[in-house]
């Protein structure tokens, strides 16, 4: 039932923020505020409990099902395991994160923007606890909306272009998923006689290798789509660099979180043998993106976007991991989806930063900012490095778990994708060194980080320095959800 | 009455041939009556007189003489057929021409597909028709009523000839 | 011999029918097209009296009928909007009626 | 025939009335007011006459009709499409130079025929009730004849279903010599036996000429944007929905009782035809700038996806079709509704420009036509997605892989026009255009206005809780 | 006594925090109190940790300490502790002791900086890192402190970041450090694969007894280490970043370009000799490299013109001579000579910090000169460094630890001839350029005025590393003369002693010639550079020479070489695909949608007789499917 409220929380308070906006501009704001803060607390003590709450020799500590659409087969049913509830935690985190940062960036329509943040937050939530397929995919959908809205409104100059190609992305990717649903339900009801959408009815239908191919990359494109995966990576770049400050956050923060989220919970499981025959060419596509992103991040001028394409070159880790079939790899990911999430925000927020101050994102307008702005640069320096992959930061331990289970699967590949770590420290350095270092541009002077970004940052920082010199906790919550997915392998 | 169909369907299809080609309105349409003159004898020689005679009374008789006050009314002479002469030229009406008599052949060779079954002619009178009308189909006589009278208020309105006078706030979409 | 086969029926029915067709195709003048709607027409109930015929059955002349009253409604709507168009653009030439239509937009 | 079948006929019987009941209006000199109230109540009526009839359904009236719960549940769609249509008309027309009475005539006359259409089972009665449709739409699209090209419109939509109608006979005529009957249940006897004769299908050939004319597939759609630009803005709504909705039901009743699903060649006419539709309209759709023709593509679309229901012809398929035929009545109804509001009285609002930046000046209107749009492009959280939903749950069931796909890809192509507009919607308006809310007959507004936001409301209640729905059309199909 | 093991890397970390955290408010002599302190107390800490050690070894000859366990997921498992054996003791003795020296110099020579703060900050969170790196129990651990030490030295080199030149030099040092590195990962992961651990013991242990001597995944992981060694040491292929990163401060160029960071590659190789020794392959590929190293390097040393750079060089190729000694297995010959190159090297950069100092930040050395009188202690200290570095025989260190190694080149069981007189050839170089340097900077006329003099904290470090640059190494006698050795018993805890071929002649013969060849450096040196300088000037005129000599100022011409390898291609690549091409295909697809609507509408031409056809067409289609 918590997490019933916990998505209702978010719901109704993006209404609340709606309506409040109209006769007072700030409530909004704390109402959004409260909301994410509330929503933080609950899943913090979710996480103290989570053990306790475990109904024995299952990883579900929580399950929630009702009636839905019966006539279909279709049920409200959420669940909440191990790996749901460290993405839980990492939402509201970002969440909270991405109300602050928006505190004085947005200034017309706040009561709607605010409605559309929660609401998007809300989306992600479902996405992460459903267990009924027909909703997941309707909380895929919903969460999409507001987060076009979000875009292609409090957006920058192009943002026509960049909420389209977002959208359109998604959807298409979305619409197959939904023909494999619809396939797999079907199959299932031929099977068994039962028409279930459950998640937990659907993991013992079996069809035949070759329909179960195209199912399996019907699910598959829909993810890799979010993920994203080169080359169906475009729609990236541009939502990013476009969004507003907060929207990139989440986009990074969560919403490529979504695809990999999918590809484990779904992919895998409901289609472990076939997942196999393909893990070759995953692991290939995987290596060539993280290549190819890092490339494409060296090139850019443009900050935002400079940042999008390194996320591009990061999921390749993602994918990797995944498709290595081992404990070590799946830690990995699993840790590489939430520091990437903070690192990437963190970045994403110190760009909006910066654009609040310059007004421009093209990195060859800026330079020599460290003397103006020390403690940004600090933070910068911390999560650059973090970006590139350096020990005591969280991303780390992610990207070696991911790399050393990987080698093990297939050695050559893991080679071309370490080779990532070399042009990540090429791109991040070159930013580093563009914004911060080299001889001031004569720019208006300019403050350093103000309060409420101090808070921040210092709340990014902590956790990924936390991540990443204590990262057994995490590994410990999906732990058991790990060594199922392992042991689907045999 | 054999001989009768053939004769008269050929008449009808060359009166039609030519109600369809000629210029002048007029001529098209006497060309017309011809052709359903024809028809009615077509219908006489399947058997079915009342049908015959009303073809010959509404048709030829009301809905031509319809067509005919209004080519008066506008008096379309000489200039339409003028109009029409210079516009019907082959290449206008032979490519359409040609996709339509392909459709023929394609029809006509599906017809032709089909069991064939000599019909025996006998003559089906006004009365059984009659019967079946008000009998069974009494309701369709009724909606037939519904359909004339949105005939008659659609025509009434839209052939209302108002003085030209614009709606006020037409004004300067008007000038 | 007292007989007619139902296909030279039909066929006769079809060959009006494509005059018709044709007819409404080619002519550019908008009482000619309704004339040739009203080839069409006839044509079409022929082939409902031939069918009734065959089946000695009196509803393919109902039918005719009723084929004949539509008709009647159909036309006098038609005419009066040929009223219309000759008082508005004083002209029957179908080919002036293109104001709607997709113009052509360059985004 | 009984007082039984009369009784079932009784809510029909209502609705010709009405027609009768305004032209006394008209003859008393009644206003305009008082003969929207009026209609209004008509309508109820017949509403309730049907509640009072629908416990003695299913009722065969031989040989034209039979009133069983697919014809009351398609009849009850049109006749609130049809009272929504009125309320959108009285503000409309109430400024325009005509004298609105006789649209009330007609209006009704139209409803008329699409009701009728959805109880008919006989060639006749079929062919009686498509007239009664079409010619009073001569006489609606042209309405106006003053103004935007109505006459223009009217006589092309005159000529294409005047010739329409005549393959429609000639179709008929043929299916008639082949079985002998024009009574679909003996139609179906005489086919099912054999597969159906060569003439049977020619014949059915023929008429789907009519079919595809009156609910614009590809390629009969050329006329749909051309009448829904030049006719009224309610008239468009009433094409758009009504006359749609009633030949779909005789459609799927004709489909059904022969079972003509069976027949591949029919089915893959169709489902070409299905294919063609969806491409061509959503392509027609994307770079459209007039807000009017744009509806009228998607429509084409829309009934493109509707034949990926009707395909399968089996009971999910029916359900589906029915579902999606509600939602999308629906919220192309609200669509035209702001429409109508928005238009002035010297111009319908047409040019996408006028919605620039709606979301500053009339909030209210934007989200009623953003969860239009989304709906029909079908996002959830609204009815549109789960229509969309189900249709594709039977085409999928029924493993029509290349239509569902091609529905799949289209639709996304149809996404980019309709966040088009919902783009313009909120981007910043264009300075100077200010469209101030209309002054006059605040009641009819404010009426207006609630019927926009409760079908909106609804729309998103169909979207989350479609369940209650679809129990009722299943109950309702049942009836038979 | 080691229970504060973890002190040691925790004060300077320590330091670090409460400096980069406040270091903005709190005063200058502050900062220099925590800077400096913390080191200095790790320092006293080693101290004690050294002494305990020596009088009481620990049972097996290792003090380990375990904080916490990091992270362990299914067979791996690693812990962050920390373990100090002989080794690792002396390499922690270098970084604090020397560190602390440095520091103290520093809290002069940054005095008037304005990231005094940063600085220090920076300096305690290498000295940091550098002794987890050496501490440190696991690979993974090593590998942290391991680019933690990179990171420092690229915000070192890139101190003073307004001029673009620097931060260029500390991109440079990062970059080709990284792909060291990498390689180094992949070596890590590989040995995981094979091993299952990553605990230094166990790897030690297992090693033997999983690779057959020679075995080839075995060598594949030595070599893979070792391009990770080779990378941070500056070795060939991988040097030319130590140069260019002379560009930060000097202080840092003789803590981390001299003392400590580039010999940790020396460490990893000791660290894990095991493993090498298994693979003959890399073992001579090590002593190779190191060879060409030492030559290459002492080339560009002879010509370079700033003093910064020549002292570079000499750097590479006396890390150089020490990886020659280790391929060749002498193992306490190689970590003896980076025992007394940590102090000669850092007491040569910071004189010439100081003297670059006093010159106002003049680094040509032909605008320096006649300094002899003028800064006596810098001369003298100088001149005890600068002889060190050329061994002179019997009163420097560098002779003690540079000799041997000399030595086991040839006699050693895989030393041979040519390694041998690849040395000695360096031997020579080094003398020459050692005393080229003298005589440029300090004999000859004054060119440049002196505007400040070192202060007493600068001066008191230089004459501390200069007395044990001098006396250092009489810790540890060659074999023939007075046979001592302290040092080499230590190292042989931890590591194997040399094996020596059979029936070698007298050690004598290849210690003359080692000295011959050194005094004669000296003295072709002194008649160029001023007996008869005409020669020079003579050489100077030919073409010949000059290109030489160009080729030699630029490093053999590395930086040309891998700038149109590698780095050119990389950014034209990345130049042209800025917009990305996969866009291009997507805007293709909705192009085809638009020109495809584009050409609908066109049929929507509101001709009605068009539309008639259309219906025509349609009935058509129709009408022939059912024929077909």
């Amino acid at each position: 039932m918590i997490l019933v409220w916990i998505i209702a929380l978010l719901l109704i308070g993006g209404l609340l923020s709606w309506f409040a906006a109209q006769w007072n501009k700030h409530l909004a704001k704390w109402i959004a505020l409260g909301c994410t803060v509330a929503g933080l607390i609950l899943v913090s003590w979710l996480c103290m409990h989570y053990k306790d709450a475990a109904p024995a020799g299952s990883t579900w500590f929580i399950d929630y099902k009702t009636n839905w659409i019966p006539a279909f087969g279709i049920g409200f049913h959420l669940a909440l395991d191990g790996l749901s509830l460290v993405l839980l935690l990492l939402t509201f985190f970002l969440g909270t994160l991405a109300v602050l940062c928006s505190w004085t960036e947005i200034k017309e329509k706040q009561g709607f923007y605010f409605f559309n943040l929660l609401w998007t937050l809300a989306g992600i939530c479902g996405v992460f606890v459903a267990m009924d397929l027909f909703l997941f995919y309707f909380f895929w959908e919903v969460m999409l909306v507001p987060m076009y809205f979000l875009i292609s409104i409090w957006g920058d100059t192009n943002r026509r272009y960049a909420s389209y190609k977002f959208f359109i992305f998604t959807q298409a990717g979305g619409l197959l998923m939904l023909l494999s649903i619809l396939a797999l339900y079907f199959i299932h009801a031929q099977q068994t006689g039962i028409y279930s959408f459950d998640y937990f009815d659907l993991l013992h239908t079996a069809p035949e290798a070759a329909t179960a191919k195209w199912i399996m990359m019907g699910f598959l494109i829909a993810f890799i789509i979010k993920l994203p995966v080169v080359p169906f990576h475009n729609w990236l770049p541009d939502a990013h660099s476009e969004a507003p400050t907060a929207g990139s956050l989440i986009l990074a923060g969560l919403l490529l979180k979504t695809g990999a989220y999918g590809i484990i919970r779904f992919v895998i499981t409901l289609f472990p043998q076939q997942a196999q025959e393909i893990a070759w060419w995953a692991m290939l596509f995987a290596a060539i993106g993280i290549i190819y992103g890092a490339f494409l991040a060296f090139a850019q001028t443009d900050l935002k976007r400079l940042i999008a394409y390194t996320s591009v070159s990061h999921m390749g880790f993602v994918l990797l991991g995944v498709f290595a079939f081992n404990e070590i790899a799946m830690q990995g990911v699993v840790l590489q989806i939430i520091t990437h999430g903070i690192s990437t925000g963190a970045l994403f927020v110190m760009a909006g930063a910066l654009k609040e101050r310059l007004h421009t994102r093209d990195i060859n307008q800026m330079g020599g900012l460290w003397a103006a702005m020390p403690t940004m640069g600090g933070v910068a320096l911390v999560f650059t490095m973090a970006s590139l992959g350096l020990p005591v930061l969280g991303n780390f331990i992610a990207e070696f778990l991911v790399l050393i289970g990987a080698f093990s699967a297939n050695a050559t590949l893991t080679v071309i994708a370490t080779l990532g770590l070399i042009f990540s420290a090429f791109y991040a350095l070159r930013m580093m060194q563009k914004v911060f270092f080299g001889p001031a541009k004569p720019v208006s002077p300019i403050k350093d980080m103000s309060a409420r970004e101090m808070l921040m940052m210092a709340a990014l920082t902590i956790s990924i320095i936390v991540l990443g010199l204590f990262p057994q906790p995490v590994m410990d919550v999906v732990r058991g959800v790990v060594q199922n997915l392992v042991a689907m392998k045999k | 009455m054999t001989l009768l169909f053939y004769i008269s369907s050929f008449v009808a299809i060359i009166a039609t041939l030519l109600a369809i080609t000629r210029y002048h309105p007029v001529h098209a349409l006497l060309y017309l009556v011809a052709s359903f003159l024809a028809a009615a004898m077509i219908f006489l020689s399947l058997g079915s007189p009342f049908i015959a005679v009303l073809e010959v009374i509404v048709y030829a008789g009301a809905i031509i003489v319809l067509f005919i006050f209004v080519v008066m009314m506008l008096n379309l002479g000489k200039d339409t057929a003028f109009r029409e002469k210079n516009w019907l030229q082959p290449k206008i009406w032979i490519g359409p021409s040609l996709l339509v008599l392909v459709l023929l052949a394609e029809l006509i060779v599906l017809l032709i597909k089909g069991i064939d079954a000599p019909m025996e002619i006998t003559v089906v009178d006004p009365r059984k028709v009659s019967l079946s009308l008000f009998g069974g189909y009494i309701i369709a006589l009724e909606m037939i009523g519904f359909l004339l009278m949105a005939g008659i208020v659609g025509a009434a309105h839209i052939g209302k000839q108002k003085a030209k006078t614009l709606h006020r706030f037409l004004q300067e979409e008007a000038t | 011999m007292n007989h007619v086969n139902a296909h030279t029926v039909l066929i006769v029915a079809a060959v009006l029918f494509v005059l018709g067709l044709i007819g409404t195709l080619t002519r550019k003048n908008v009482i000619f097209m309704l004339i040739s709607v009203e080839v069409m027409l006839n044509a079409a109930g022929l082939a409902f009296v031939a069918a009734g015929a065959k089946w000695q059955q009196p509803d393919g002349q109902v039918m005719f009928l009723f084929i004949l009253a539509m008709a009647a409604a159909e036309v006098s709507i038609g005419l009066a909007l040929v009223l219309q168009i000759q008082h508005q653009n004083k002209t029957l030439d179908v080919g002036d009626l293109r104001a709607l239509r997709d113009e052509d937009i360059n985004e | 025939m009984n007082e039984l079948e009369l009784q079932a006929l009784l809510p029909f019987m209502v609705l010709a009335a009405a027609s009768v009941v305004v032209i006394l209006l008209i003859a008393f000199r009644m206003s305009h007011t008082v003969i929207q109230v009026v209609g209004f109540l008509m309508a109820c009526l017949v509403i309730f006459s049907m509640w009072y009839v629908k416990d003695t359904l299913p009722r065969e009236v031989p040989p034209l009709f039979i009133v069983d719960g697919f014809g009351a549940l398609f009849t009850g769609i049109i006749i609130f499409s049809m009272m929504v249509v009125g309320l959108f008309s009285y503000i409309y027309f109430e400024e325009r130079e005509e004298n609105p009475k006789e649209y009330y005539i007609l209006l009704f006359l139209a409803t008329l025929g699409a009701a009728l259409l959805t109880i008919s089972r006989h060639f006749i009665s079929l062919f009686i009730a498509l007239e009664i449709l079409s010619v009073s739409l001569y006489a609606l699209i042209a309405y106006l004849r003053n103004r935007n090209n109505a006459v223009e419109a009217g006589i092309k939509y005159l000529v294409l279903a005047a010739v329409s109608s005549a393959f429609l006979l000639f179709g008929m005529a043929l299916i008639y010599m082949d079985t002998g009957s024009m009574e679909f249940t003996a139609i179906a006897q005489k086919t099912t036996s054999s597969n159906p004769s060569v003439l049977f299908l020619v014949g059915f050939g023929i008429m789907l000429v009519a079919i595809g004319f009156k609910l614009a597939l590809v390629p009969f759609h050329f006329w749909a944007a051309d009448v829904y630009q030049g006719a009224p803005s309610p008239v468009g709504a009433f094409i758009a929905t009504i006359s749609k909705i009633g030949v779909f039901a005789v459609l799927l009743r004709f489909a059904q009782t022969v079972n003509l699903q069976h027949n591949s060649l029919a089915i893959a006419v169709l489902s070409a035809i299905a294919m063609a539709s969806m491409i061509v309209g959503n392509l027609l759709a994307l770079r459209q700038q007039n807000i009017k023709r744009l509806v009228a593509y998607s429509s084409i679309a829309h009934f493109g996806y509707l034949m990926v229901a009707f395909l399968p012809g089996n009971a999910a398929g029916l359900e589906a079709a029915a579902f999606y035929l509600m939602a999308y009545s629906v919220t192309l109804l609200s669509v035209f509704g702001v429409i109508t509001i928005l238009s002035t009285r010297v111009k319908d609002a047409e040019g996408l420009a006028i919605y620039k930046g709606l979301f500053h000046t009339r909030p209210l209107l934007t989200c009623v036509l953003t969860i239009s749009l989304l709906s029909l492009a079908g996002i959830p959280l609204t009815a549109g997605f789960v229509a969309k939903f189900f249709i594709l749950a039977a085409g999928v069931q029924q493993q029509l892989w290349l239509p569902v796909i091609v529905l799949v890809l289209t639709s996304v192509i149809g996404l980019y026009y309709y966040l088009r507009i919902v783009t313009t919607l909120f981007s910043t308006p264009a300075p100077g255009t200010n469209n101030t809310p209309k002054t006059l007959h605040p009641f009819f507004y404010v009426s207006t206005y609630i019927a926009l936001v409760a079908m909106t409301l609804v729309l998103c209640w169909l979207g989350v809780f479609p369940q209650a729905l679809v129990d009722g059309i299943r109950e309702f199909l049942l009836i038979h | 006594m080691h229970q504060y093991l973890y002190l040691i890397p925790a004060l300077p970390l320590l330091g670090f925090l409460i400096l980069s955290l406040a270091g903005r408010h709190l005063s200058r002599s502050v900062i220099a109190w925590v800077g400096a302190g913390s080191v200095c107390t790790a320092a006293l800490i080693t101290m004690g940790l050294g002494i305990g050690f020596l009088q009481t070894p620990p049972a097996n000859g290792v003090y380990t300490q375990l904080l916490w366990n990091w992270f362990s997921v299914n067979r791996l498992s690693v812990s962050v502790s920390l373990s100090v054996d002989a080794l690792s003791l002396i390499f922690i003795f270098i970084i604090t002791f020397v560190g602390a020296l440095i520091h103290i110099y520093s809290t002069a020579f940054m005095q008037n900086d304005r990231d005094y703060a940063r600085f220090f900050a920076s300096m305690n969170l290498f000295v940091c890192s550098m002794l987890i790196l050496v501490m440190a129990d696991n690979l993974v651990l090593l590998y942290l402190g391991w680019e933690g030490v990179g990171l420092c030295s690229y915000l070192l080199i890139g101190f003073w970041y307004e001029t673009p030149a620097n931060c260029h030099a500390a991109n440079k040092a990062f970059f080709i450090t990284r792909i060291g590195d990498t390689a180094m990962a992949v070596g890590l992961f590989f040995l995981f694969k094979e091993i299952g651990t990553l605990q230094i013991p166990q790897i030690l242990i297992e090693v033997p007894q999983h690779f057959a001597n020679g075995a080839n995944n075995g060598t594949l992981i030595a070599i893979l280490l070792l391009a990770g060694g080779i990378g941070k040491s500056a070795q060939l292929p991988l040097q030319t970043w130590l140069p260019d990163a002379m560009a930060g401060p000097s202080p840092v160029s003789a803590l981390i370009h001299a003392a400590t960071m580039v010999t940790a590659g020396v460490y990893l190789i000791a660290r894990l000799h095991v493993l090498f020794e298994f693979s003959p392959l890399a073992m001579s590929i090590i002593a190779v490299i190191g060879a060409l190293t030492l030559f290459m390097a002492g080339c560009s040393a002879m010509v370079q013109t700033d003093i910064k750079r020549i002292l570079a060089y000499s750097t590479i190729s006396q890390i150089g001579y020490m990886f020659l000694a280790l391929g060749i297995g002498a193992w306490s010959a190689a970590i003896f000579h980076f025992f007394t190159h940590a102090f000669f090297k850092a007491l040569l950069f910071l004189a010439a910090g100081a003297v670059i100092e006093s010159l106002h930040h003049e680094h040509n050395i032909f605008k320096m000169g006649g300094l002899k009188n003028s800064m006596r202690t810098v001369f003298l200290t100088f001149l005890a460094g600068a002889a060190s570095l050329a061994a002179l025989p019997l009163v420097t260190a560098g002779f003690f630890s540079k000799d041997p190694i000399l030595w086991y080149a040839w006699s050693a069981e895989n030393g041979n001839a040519f390694l041998w007189l690849l040395a000695i050839a360096g031997a020579f170089i080094t003398a020459f350029y050692s005393t080229r340097l003298m005589l440029v900077v300090f004999w000859g006329e004054m060119k440049t005025q002196i505007t400040e003099r070192p202060g007493k904290r600068m001066v008191l470090p230089l004459i501390i590393l200069a007395v044990i640059a001098v006396a250092g190494g009489f810790i540890e006698w060659p074999h023939n003369l007075m046979h001592l050795t302290l040092f080499s018993e230590q190292v042989q805890k931890v590591l194997p002693a040399v094996v020596l071929k059979e029936n070698l002649p007298s050690e004598f013969i290849f210690q003359g010639i080692a000295v011959l060849v050194t005094l004669g450096g000296v003295y072709m040196a002194y008649v160029l550079y001023y007996q008869e300088k005409v020669t020079l000037e003579k050489w100077r005129q030919s073409p010949a020479m000059l290109s030489i000599r160009n080729f030699l100022l630029h490093g053999w011409a590395f930086d040309e070489l891998y700038d149109t390898v590698f780095v050119q291609p990389f950014l034209f690549i990345t130049r042209i695909n800025k917009k990305d091409i996969f866009d291009q295909l997507y805007n293709g697809i909705a192009q085809l949608n638009v020109t495809l609507s584009r050409l609908l509408s066109i049929t929507q031409n509101g001709s009605l007789r068009w539309y008639i056809a259309g219906v025509l067409i349609g009935i058509l289609f129709i009408i022939t499917m059912q024929l077909l």
